[in-house]
C-alpha cells in the first residue's frame, strides 16, 4: 500500500480529475459525437473566416441576373437580387450561430439558476417562482418583443436577450423537476452533514447532476432559436437587410420554393446539418458527463 | 391504455377517410354562376359610411349601388339608382331623378329622403366617418361635419320629392359624379339602421346576415369571420334581370401564397394579388390566367425634410435621380409597373404631368450631391430608410439601398417595422426616408396632388409651398378641364422640383383570374360592377 | 429421476472492458419436493444461473456459452420462446428479492395475481379471481376479497411478498425459484415469510431453489446446499453437512464471518462510565400536518458516553433514522434538546445552532449513510469526494497537503491510492462504504452516526467493515451511534444497545445483558425471530 | 386530492390577474393605436373614435373600467371589427382552433407513441435510430416550412387533399392537423422512448416475463402505462402550446381559428381582442396543466396517495 502511495504521488495530478477533463476524455471515444463536434467547429471556423473566404460581397447585387440556379460562378446559385447564395449563407451562418449560441447561453444561465433555486428551496418560494414562469408564458410575446424594440432600439444584444427571455422558461421547468428528485438523494444529505452551504451544494452536487437532460434540451433549443430569430427579424427586431441569417434565408426560401428551390434547399441543409451535429454532440456529452453511462 | 390506442387510431382513420376531392369551386361555380373571389383581409365592417379599405369596397359594391355607377371599361359615370340627372347653375347644382323601380332588398322603395338621411348620417360628427371629406364638395358639408353647423338643412342636399334629389356644391366639381360612385356616398336603409341604433351610431348589428338591407344587385347571405362572406342575387334589385351571377363568395386571405395555391387548385376564380415571384411563372406557363392592368396608384418614398441633410432639395433630387427605376420594375417588382418620375400616374382621366426634372442620371445625381457638399458621398451621414415589414417593400428597399451605395457612395440603414409602429413613426415624423404608396380615390389628379398642400393630413413630409397651395386651390375652382389640368401641371412641377417625395413606380393591378371569368374589365380603379360579370367556359 | 438437471452451465457477459464469465461450468440437480439452497455473495453468479433457466437474462450482453438444463425432458437453454412461455410462470415460477419493485405499481394486485392463470389456462376471470382470493387467504392475507382490488403501494413489505408468493404459486408450478425472498424484510417479517414458504412447499410438495446470501436463512430452509463463488460451485451437498463440516476454505470463511459472538474484548468500552458526551432529552419528531400527524420519534431521551459505541436497534419505521438525522440536523425536532459536550463545562445545544456555529459543529458530528450507492455523488471522483470536506473546513494548507491527507485517509479505510480518480460506480458496495467512512473521518469528527452501514453488504464484506469500524473507533477515540435492524451485528459491535419501537425506546442496556435476558416483550420477540 | 387542485386553482387566480394587468398596459404602451391607417384620419375623427372607445379617459380609469366589465364576463367590443364583440369572436374562433389542436395532438400521440415504442423495444438499432432521427427533424421543422411543403406535395402535385379551408371540402382538416402535430409527435416520440426504456428496465417487467407473458402483452399491459407518464406530463403544456402556436398553420391553411385572430389582433393593436385572447389562453394553460396532472395521478396510483398525505 505504501509503495502504491509513493508511486501514486509521482503521478502528476493536481486537484484530481475534474468531471470536465473526464467528460472530454470519454467524449473523445464517442465517434458520432466527435463527428458532430467537428461539424460544429467547421461551421464556426468558416463563419469566422468568412470575410476572407467568401467569393463575393454579401450585399453585392446583380439585379439584371436576378435569381439564378447553381452554376460555375455561383456554386449555390443567386437570390432575387442576384446576390451569391453561398456568400450569404456564410455570412448568415455567422449571425445564426452567434444568435443560436449566445441566446441559448442566456436562457441556460437564467433557466438553470431559476429552476435550481425553485426546486432546491421548494415550498412557497418554489410556488411563487413557478407561477412567475406561468405568467411569462401567458403574456402576448409579440407585443412584448415590439415593446422591447421600441424601448431599447434595435441591437443584436437585445435580440439575444429577447430570445433568451423566451427560452429560459422551459429550461427552468426541466431543471426544477430534476432538482426536486435530486435534493432528496442521500448524497445531498451527506453534503449537508459535511457542512456545505446550500450554495456550495447547488454548485457542486446539484447542477452537475442536472446537466444531462439540460444538454439534450439545449441541442433542441439552438436550432429553434435560429428560426425564432427569423420571426423576430420579421417583427423588425432581428437583423436588418442586406445582412442575413439562416433563419431569414429559410423563411424567404419557403415563399419561393417552387420557383427557386435552391434558395430553400441550401439554407435548409445548413440548418439541419447543424441540428444533427448538435444532437449527436449533445447525446455524446450527456453520456460523457455521466460516469455511469455505458457508452452504447 | 390499449383500448385508448385503438380509439385514437380509429378516430384518426375516420377523419383521414374520404379524400376524394369533388368538383373544384371553379368548376361547380362556373356551372351554377357562383363566383369565388380572394379578397385580401377580413373587412372591418360592411357599413358604407364607416369603412375604408379595398376589401370592404369589393363587397359593398355588390350589396349597394350609388346614385351613379361607373362604366366597367371606361369608368365614365353611368346611371345607377338615379335614372338621370341634370347639371346647371354652372356646374354647382345637380338634380337626380331616382328610379321608380329602385327598391331596398326588403321591398321598400328607395327615395330621395333616404339619400338625404344617409348623407346626414355619413356627415354627422359622431359617426366619425373617415371618408366624410368625399362630400366636402357639397355646400356646408364640411362645416356640418366639423360641427360648425348644427342644422343639416343648411347642407346643400334636399329631397324635392320622393324621387328627386337636389345637390348644391361649393364649387363646380368636374369629378363630382365619380365621387357619387364611391361607396361613402351610398344610401343606407334608414329604418334598418334605426332598428339597431341611432342614426349616427357606428358598429351596430345591422350589417349582419338576416338584419342586412341593401339596394345593390346582391344581398348578404353569410358572414363568417376570417373565413367567408357569401352574397346572393337580390331579385328586388331594379336591374336584376341583367345580373347573371347567382352568388359571390368572398374569401379573406391574409397570405398571398395561400391565395395563389387556392387559385391553382381551383378554389378561386380570381385572386386579389399574386406573389411577385409567381408572376414570371404564370406569364410563361399560362399567361391567360394572369392579368396585369394599369392602376391608379403610385409607389413612392417620403422624405422628412426636417432631417439634415435632407432639408436640401438638391440632395433629395440626387437621391431620386440615382434610382434606376426601369431596372427595379423589370427585375424586382416584375409586375409590368411603370417607372414613375412624377407623382400622378400618367393618363389620369387624360391628365399627364409636365416632363419631370427627375430622370435616371447618375452623373447629374453625383453633381447635385457634390454641390450640396458631399463630393462622392464623403461625410454623408448614415440615414435610415423605414418600411413596414413585407417581402415586396424589403426587396425594393434592398435594391435601392445598393443603388445609392453604388451611384452616390452613401450608406443607408434599412429598418423594417411592424405596420402599426411604422404608421406611428410616419405620423410623428420620426423617420428620415420612408416607403409610402397612394391609391387614388377617384380618377382625377386632385386625389393625388391635394395631398401635399401645407399641413395636408397625408403630407407628412414637412414640406410646404404657398405657391403650390395656391395652385391646388385655384384648380378646385376652375371648370375648364384644360385650364385645370395645366394648373395641376404647374403644381406638380413644383412638387417634383422640390422633391419632398421620390416617386418610384406607377402601380399595376396584377392578379390571377381563370378564363371562365367574363365581363371583368380592366380599369385604373380596379372596379368591376358585378352585374356585368358572369362565368362561362371559354370557347 | 430428478426434476431439473443442469449440466456444465456457463454464461458470459460482454461489457465495455471485455467479456466476463458470470457462470462457468455449473452443474446441479433438483428433485421433486426438495429445497436446494444456493448461497454466495453478490457477483457469485447464483442469480444469473437461475435466471438463465427461464431465459430472463438480457442477451446481449449476456450469452450462454454452453451447458444444458433438462426440465422434464425439455432443455430450457435451447427451447424456443414459445415453449419457454409455456413453462415460465406455469411450471416454473419465481419469487424476486424486492417485493416493491417486482410488483407493477400501476396495476391492482388482483390483476397481477390472476395474470399467469389467464395466460396459461382458459379459466374464466371470475373463477381465477376466486382461486386467487382463496390463495391470498392461504398466504395469510386477511380480507383478501378487498385487498384483491388494491394497489401494491397499499401493502406493507411483508404483505407484498406474500402477494408475490401467491402470484408465483397460483399456477401450481412444479419448481419454485426464490431469489433472496426475505432480504428486504425486517427480521420478524422474514421469519414469517420463511415459515410460509416452508409450509406451502410441504403442503404442495413442490421443488424450491432458494437463493440467498444469508447463510442462516439457507441453513434453515435448504435440504441440500450449493456454495458459489465468482461463478463457480465451490462446494455442494447436504446442508447439515456443509454447515457442520465445511470442506472448502471459502465456505469456512463465509461461515466464520457470520457475526454471532459478543463484542471482542479488545474493543470494549473502557472510558468514563458516567460521561454525558451526547444527551438527548425528550426528543419528539413528527411529520405531516395538523390533521394527520405522524410521530416518528416520541419523547425519547438517552445519553451517549464519550468513546462508546451505542447500538440502536429497531425495525423499519421505528424512528431510529429520524432520531439519528435529528442529531446531524437533517430533520428538526419539535421538542426536546440535544446537547453535545464540548469540554468539562461547556455544552452546546445542537438543535439551536445556526450559520458558522452549525458549520463548526458539523465538523464534530459525521454520518455514514445506509446505502453506499445513493450516498456518494455519482459525478465526483473519490479524490474530490474526500477532498471536499478537507477544503471546506480548511483542514489542509495546500494542494499537496490535501493530496497527502486524502491518500492517507484512503489507506486508513483500506482503499488503494491508485483508485483516487475512480468514480463511485466503479467500486463494489463494500469499497463504496469504505469511501463513505473515509468521507466521514476526513473532518476528524468526535461523533459518528452510522445508519445501517453494513446492511447492504455481503457477509464477508460486512465482517471486514465491522472490524474496520471497531479499529477506527479505537484508534481515534471516536464515539459512535450504530444503527441497525440486524441484532447479530449490533451485538458484535455495540457496547450498549437501545431498542426502539414505534418512536419510543423500549429498552436500553449493556448489549450482552440485553441479549442474555431481555426485559421488554418487543425485544424478546425480536430475539425470538432471529433465524 | 381535491384540496390539491383547489389549492392550484387559488394559486392561478393571482397569476391570471397579473397577466391581465400586465397585458392591459403592455398593449397600450406599444406604439401605434388601433385606428392608425395608411390614410391618416383627420384629428376630428380620431377624437370621436377615442371617445367612442373610451380611450380619451385616463389610463387607470380605462383599466378599472375594463376590469369592471370583465367581472361581468364582458370582454368589450373589438376595436378593429367595429360590429363585433370580443366574446363573439372568441366564440367563433376557439372551437375551431380547439378541434385543430385535438386532431393534431391525436396524430402526435399515435405517431409519437408508436415511434417511441419501436425505438425503446430495440434501442440502438436501426429501429431506434431511424424514427429518432425523423423525430429530430420533426422537432426542428418549423410549421411555416412543413405546411407549404405538405401542401405542395399532397395538394398541388398529387392533388389528394385540399390546400385550404376547414370543414368545407372533405379531408381539408388533414394537412393542417399533421402540420401542427408533427413537432409534438417528435417530442412525444422522444419522451415515450425515454419513459419506456426506463420502465422496461424495471424489475416488475422481469416478473411479468417470468409469468410467461408474451412481449406484446408485457409492453401494452405492464410497460405502457408507466412509460407514458412523461408524455402525459407533457400533454397539458403541449395542448396549450398548440392553441397558442396554431396561428401559423391557420394562416397557411386559411382556417378561421383563434390563433389567427390573436396574432391579427396583435398586429392591429385591437386592444380588447388581445386582452380577451390572452386571458383566455392563460386560463387554458392553467387548466390544461391541472388536467394533465390529474391524468398523471390517474395513471400512477402512488401519486394519488402522496397527494392525500400532504
Amino acid at each position: 500500500m505504501i509503495d502504491s502511495l509513493k508511486e501514486y504521488q509521482n503521478l502528476n495530478f493536481e486537484q484530481g480529475r475534474s468531471l470536465w477533463q473526464d467528460a472530454w476524455y470519454r467524449l473523445n471515444k464517442n465517434k458520432l459525437a466527435m463527428l458532430g463536434l467537428y461539424v460544429i467547429i467547421f461551421f464556426v471556423v468558416v463563419s469566422i473566416l468568412t470575410p476572407w473566404l467568401a467569393p463575393y460581397g454579401y450585399e453585392t447585387q446583380n439585379l439584371a441576373l436576378g435569381a439564378s440556379a447553381p452554376s460555375a460562378q455561383h456554386w449555390l446559385g443567386t437570390d432575387i437580387h442576384g446576390r451569391d447564395l453561398m456568400t450569404r449563407l456564410m455570412y448568415g451562418g455567422r449571425i445564426s450561430l452567434m444568435v443560436g449560441f449566445a441566446a441559448t447561453a442566456v436562457s441556460l444561465v437564467i433557466g438553470i439558476l431559476w429552476g435550481t433555486i425553485a426546486g432546491y428551496i421548494g415550498g412557497l418560494t418554489d410556488t411563487i417562482m413557478m407561477r412567475i414562469v406561468d405568467i411569462l408564458y401567458a403574456l402576448p410575446f409579440m407585443i412584448f418583443i415590439i415593446l422591447l424594440m421600441v424601448v431599447f432600439g434595435r441591437s443584436l444584444l437585445l435580440l439575444f436577450l429577447a430570445i433568451g427571455l423566451i427560452e429560459w422558461l422551459t429550461m427552468a421547468r426541466i431543471v426544477r423537476t430534476q432538482v426536486l428528485t435530486l435534493r432528496k438523494q442521500e448524497f445531498v444529505s451527506a453534503a449537508v452533514v459535511t457542512g456545505l452551504s446550500h450554495w456550495q451544494i447547488i454548485r457542486r452536487h446539484i447542477i452537475p447532476n442536472v446537466l444531462g437532460p439540460v444538454i439534450v434540451y439545449i441541442t433542441l433549443t439552438i436550432p429553434s432559436v435560429m428560426l425564432l430569430e427569423a420571426f423576430l427579424s420579421f417583427l423588425g427586431l432581428g437583423i436588418q437587410p442586406p445582412q442575413s441569417s439562416w433563419g431569414v434565408l429559410i423563411s424567404g426560401g419557403v415563399e419561393t420554393m417552387e420557383e427557386y428551390p435552391w434558395l430553400l434547399v441550401f439554407p435548409g441543409l445548413a440548418l439541419s446539418l447543424t441540428l444533427f451535429a448538435l444532437n449527436f454532440l449533445g447525446d455524446g456529452l450527456r453520456d460523457a458527463l455521466d460516469p455511469r453511462a455505458t457508452r452504447d | 391504455m390499449p383500448n385508448k390506442i385503438v380509439f385514437l387510431s380509429l378516430t384518426l382513420t375516420l377523419f383521414l377517410s374520404g379524400c376524394d376531392l369533388g368538383p373544384s369551386n371553379v368548376e361547380s361555380g362556373t356551372r351554377d354562376q357562383v363566383l369565388h373571389l380572394g379578397n385580401g383581409t377580413e373587412p372591418k365592417d360592411l357599413d358604407p359610411h364607416s369603412v375604408t379599405g379595398v376589401p370592404e369596397h369589393n363587397i359593398i359594391s355588390a350589396l349597394f349601388e350609388g346614385l351613379v355607377t361607373v362604366n366597367p371599361k371606361t369608368l365614365a359615370p353611368e346611371p345607377g339608382i338615379a335614372a338621370s340627372w341634370t347639371i346647371d347653375n354652372d356646374g354647382k347644382r345637380y338634380t337626380f331623378a331616382i328610379r321608380d323601380n329602385a327598391k331596398w332588398s326588403n321591398g321598400d322603395p328607395v327615395t330621395a329622403d333616404d339619400f338625404v338621411w344617409s348623407w346626414k348620417r355619413m356627415l354627422s360628427p359622431a359617426m366619425a366617418s373617415e371618408y366624410a371629406y368625399q362630400l366636402f364638395t357639397v355646400k356646408n358639408a364640411k362645416q356640418f361635419n366639423h360641427g360648425d353647423i348644427k342644422d343639416f338643412n343648411q347642407v346643400g342636399v334636399k329631397a324635392l320629392d320622393a324621387k328627386t334629389l337636389q345637390v348644391d356644391l361649393e364649387n363646380p366639381t368636374p369629378y363630382f359624379l365619380s365621387l357619387l360612385a364611391h361607396y361613402s356616398t351610398y344610401a343606407v336603409h334608414p329604418p334598418t339602421i334605426l332598428k339597431f341604433g341611432a342614426i349616427d351610431e357606428a358598429g351596430t348589428l345591422w350589417t349582419r346576415p338576416g338584419n342586412f338591407v341593401g339596394n345593390g344587385p346582391f344581398v348578404l347571405d353569410d358572414w363568417r369571420l376570417n373565413y367567408i362572406i357569401r352574397v346572393s342575387k337580390n331579385s328586388l334589385y331594379w336591374d336584376s334581370e341583367n345580373v347573371q351571377l347567382n352568388e359571390i363568395v368572398f374569401y379573406p386571405i391574409d397570405q398571398v401564397q395561400t391565395e395563389e395555391r387556392m387559385f391553382k387548385t381551383g378554389a378561386l376564380h380570381a385572386t386579389s394579388s399574386i406573389p411577385v415571384d409567381k408572376i414570371a411563372v404564370y406569364q410563361q406557363k399560362d399567361p391567360e390566367k394572369i392579368s396585369i392592368d394599369p392602376y391608379l396608384g403610385t409607389y413612392y418614398y417620403r422624405i422628412n425634410i426636417n432631417v439634415k441633410p435632407l432639408d436640401n432639395p438638391n440632395i433629395r433630387k440626387a437621391l431620386s435621380m440615382a434610382i434606376n427605376r426601369d431596372l427595379l420594375v423589370s427585375s424586382i417588382t416584375k409586375g409590368g409597373q411603370l417607372a414613375a418620375y412624377t407623382f400622378t400616374p400618367p393618363n389620369t382621366q387624360g391628365y399627364y404631368a409636365a416632363t419631370s426634372p427627375i430622370t435616371f442620371d447618375i452623373e447629374a445625381a453625383r453633381a447635385l450631391l457634390a454641390e450640396a457638399g458631399f463630393p462622392n458621398g464623403e461625410g454623408f451621414p448614415e440615414i435610415e430608410l423605414t418600411y413596414n415589414t413585407s417581402d415586396g417593400h424589403r426587396r425594393i428597399a434592398v435594391a435601392i439601398q445598393q443603388m445609392w451605395k453604388d451611384a452616390l457612395n452613401i450608406d443607408i440603414r434599412l429598418s423594417n417595422q411592424d405596420w402599426k409602429v411604422y404608421l406611428s413613426r410616419i405620423q410623428s415624423m420620426d423617420y428620415s426616408i420612408a416607403r409610402a404608396a397612394w391609391i387614388g380615390d377617384y380618377p382625377d389628379p386632385n386625389t393625388f396632388l391635394d395631398m401635399f398642400i401645407t399641413d395636408g393630413g397625408n403630407n407628412q413630409t414637412g414640406w410646404s409651398s404657398p405657391e403650390y397651395d395656391r395652385l391646388i386651390a385655384l384648380a378646385a375652382s376652375q371648370t375648364n378641364q384644360q385650364q385645370r389640368y395645366r394648373t395641376f401641371q404647374q403644381a406638380e412641377a413644383i412638387l417634383m422640383d422640390e422633391s419632398p417625395i421620390i416617386p418610384i413606380y406607377t402601380y399595376t393591378r396584377v392578379l390571377l383570374k381563370h378564363p371562365q371569368l367574363q365581363g371583368w374589365h380592366p380599369n385604373i380603379l380596379d372596379q368591376h360592377p358585378y352585374k356585368h360579370v358572369y362565368l362561362q367556359e371559354p370557347k | 429421476m430428478s426434476l431439473l438437471t443442469v449440466n456444465h452451465l456457463s454464461i458470459d457477459f460482454t461489457t465495455r472492458d471485455g467479456t466476463v464469465s458470470a457462470v462457468s461450468d455449473v452443474s446441479f440437480t433438483v428433485d421433486k419436493g426438495e429445497t436446494l439452497g444456493i448461497v454466495g455473495e453478490s457477483g457469485s453468479g447464483k442469480s444469473v444461473s437461475c435466471y438463465s433457466l427461464l431465459g430472463l437474462i438480457p442477451m446481449p450482453p449476456g450469452h450462454i456459452k454452453n451447458g444444458t438444463a433438462i426440465f422434464d425432458g425439455i432443455d430450457l437453454l435451447q427451447a424456443n420462446e414459445k415453449t419457454m412461455r409455456q413453462i415460465r410462470g406455469k411450471r416454473i415460477s419465481m419469487i424476486f428479492q424486492d417485493p416493491m419493485t417486482s410488483l407493477n405499481p400501476y396495476m391492482r394486485v388482483g390483476q397481477q395475481i390472476i395474470e399467469p392463470l389467464l395466460q396459461h389456462s382458459n379459466m374464466s376471470k371470475t373463477a381465477a379471481k376466486e382461486k386467487a382470493i382463496a390463495l391470498l387467504e392461504e398466504v395469510g392475507i386477511s380480507d383478501a376479497a378487498n385487498r384483491f382490488q388494491q394497489y401494491p403501494h397499499e401493502f406493507s413489505g411483508g404483505m407484498r411478498q406474500r402477494v408475490v408468493i401467491a402470484m408465483a404459486l397460483i399456477t401450481e408450478p412444479e419448481l419454485l425459484i426464490a431469489d433472496e425472498p426475505t432480504t428486504a424484510l425486517d427480521v420478524t417479517i422474514q421469519a414469517q415469510i420463511l415459515e410460509l414458504i416452508h409450509e406451502l412447499q410441504q403442503r404442495r410438495n413442490i421443488a424450491v431453489i432458494f437463493i440467498s446470501h444469508d447463510l442462516d436463512v439457507i441453513k434453515r430452509m435448504a435440504d441440500r446446499t450449493i456454495v458459489m463463488e465468482k461463478g463457480h460451485i465451490v462446494e455442494q451437498g447436504n446442508t447439515q453437512a456443509i454447515f457442520d463440516a465445511p470442506t472448502q476454505a471459502y465456505t469456512q470463511k463465509l461461515i466464520a464471518s457470520i457475526p454471532n459472538s459478543a463484542k471482542p474484548e479488545a474493543y470494549r468500552f473502557t472510558g468514563d462510565q458516567d460521561s454525558h458526551f451526547l444527551t438527548l432529552n425528550n426528543i419528539s419528531i413528527a411529520y405531516g400536518n395538523k390533521k394527520n400527524l405522524f410521530k416518528a420519534v416520541d419523547n425519547v431521551s438517552l445519553t451517549v458516553k464519550q468513546g462508546e459505541i451505542l447500538g440502536l436497534v429497531g425495525e423499519s419505521g421505528c424512528g431510529k433514522t429520524s432520531l439519528s438525522h435529528s442529531i446531524v440536523r437533517l430533520v428538526d425536532i419539535q421538542q426536546g434538546e440535544i446537547c453535545l459536550q464540548q469540554d468539562a463545562l461547556e455544552k452546546l445545544s445542537i438543535a439551536e445552532l445556526k450559520g458558522k456555529a452549525l458549520k463548526a459543529t458539523r465538523k464534530d458530528i459525521q454520518m455514514i449513510f445506509q446505502d453506499p450507492y445513493a450516498s456518494l455523488n455519482p459525478r465526483m471522483t473519490v479524490f474530490n469526494t474526500l477532498a471536499e470536506p478537507l477544503r471546506l473546513h480548511g483542514l489542509a494548507s495546500n494542494a499537496e497537503d490535501i493530496k497527502n491527507k486524502v491518500l492517507t485517509l484512503m489507506q486508513d479505510v483500506g482503499l488503494e491510492a491508485r483508485w483516487a480518480n475512480k468514480y463511485p460506480h466503479e467500486f463494489s458496495g463494500g469499497q463504496r462504504q469504505r469511501i463513505a467512512i473515509a468521507r466521514a473521518l476526513a473532518v476528524e469528527p468526535k461523533l459518528i452516526i452510522a445508519d445501517e452501514p453494513v446492511s447492504a453488504l455481503d457477509v464477508t464484506i460486512q465482517a471486514q467493515i465491522l472490524s474496520l469500524l471497531l479499529k477506527l473507533c479505537q484508534e481515534r477515540q471516536l464515539t459512535m451511534i450504530f444503527i441497525s435492524h440486524d441484532l447479530a451485528v449490533v451485538r458484535y459491535i455495540a457496547d450498549r444497545t437501545a431498542v426502539m419501537n414505534q418512536g419510543k425506546i423500549v429498552e436500553i442496556n449493556d448489549t450482552e445483558s440485553l441479549y442474555q435476558n431481555p426485559s421488554d416483550p418487543y425485544t424478546k420477540s425480536l430475539l425470538a425471530a432471529r433465524v | 386530492m381535491l384540496r390539491f387542485f383547489v389549492g392550484r386553482l387559488l394559486q392561478s387566480i393571482p397569476v391570471i390577474f397579473i397577466v391581465i394587468t400586465a397585458t392591459f398596459f403592455l398593449v397600450r404602451a406599444a406604439p401605434g393605436g388601433p385606428f392608425d391607417a395608411e390614410k391618416t384620419l383627420s384629428p376630428e375623427v380620431i377624437e370621436r373614435l377615442n371617445e367612442r372607445y373610451n380611450l380619451d379617459a385616463p389610463m387607470y380609469e380605462q383599466y378599472f373600467d375594463y376590469l369592471g366589465h370583465l367581472a361581468q364576463g364582458d370582454f368589450g367590443p373589438s376595436f378593429r371589427y367595429t360590429n363585433r364583440t370580443v366574446t363573439e369572436m372568441i366564440y367563433a374562433g376557439l372551437p375551431i382552433t380547439f378541434e385543430l389542436a385535438i386532431y393534431a395532438i391525436m396524430i402526435a400521440l399515435v405517431i409519437g407513441i408508436f415511434a417511441g415504442m419501436l425505438a425503446a423495444i430495440k434501442p440502438n438499432s436501426a429501429q431506434d435510430y431511424i424514427p429518432m432521427s425523423l423525430a429530430m427533424t420533426g422537432i426542428c421543422m418549423p410549421s411555416f416550412l412543413l405546411g407549404p411543403l405538405l401542401v405542395l406535395v399532397f395538394g398541388i402535385w398529387l392533388q389528394w387533399l385540399p390546400v385550404s379551408g376547414w370543414g368545407y371540402s372533405p379531408g381539408d382538416k388533414i394537412l393542417p392537423a399533421i402540420t401542427l402535430g408533427s413537432t409534438y409527435a417528435a417530442y412525444i416520440a422522444r419522451l415515450t422512448r425515454g419513459g419506456m426504456l426506463e420502465i422496461l428496465s424495471q424489475d416488475y417487467i422481469r416478473t411479468a416475463k417470468a409469468k410467461g407473458l408474451p412481449m406484446a402483452t408485457i409492453i401494452i399491459r405492464h410497460a405502457l402505462r408507466g412509460g407514458l407518464s412523461p408524455v402525459v406530463a407533457f400533454l397539458g403544456p403541449a395542448i396549450a402550446g398548440l392553441l397558442a402556436g396554431s396561428f401559423v398553420v391557420e394562416t397557411i391553411f386559411q382556417i378561421p381559428g383563434l390563433g389567427r385572430f390573436y396574432v391579427q389582433a396583435a398586429f392591429n393593436r385591437d386592444y380588447t381582442m388581445i386582452l380577451g385572447t390572452t386571458i383566455l389562453l392563460s386560463c387554458l394553460i392553467v387548466l390544461l396543466n391541472m388536467l394533465s396532472d390529474l391524468l398523471a395521478v390517474w395513471l400512477n396510483p402512488r401519486l394519488a396517495l402522496s397527494n392525500e398525505k400532504n
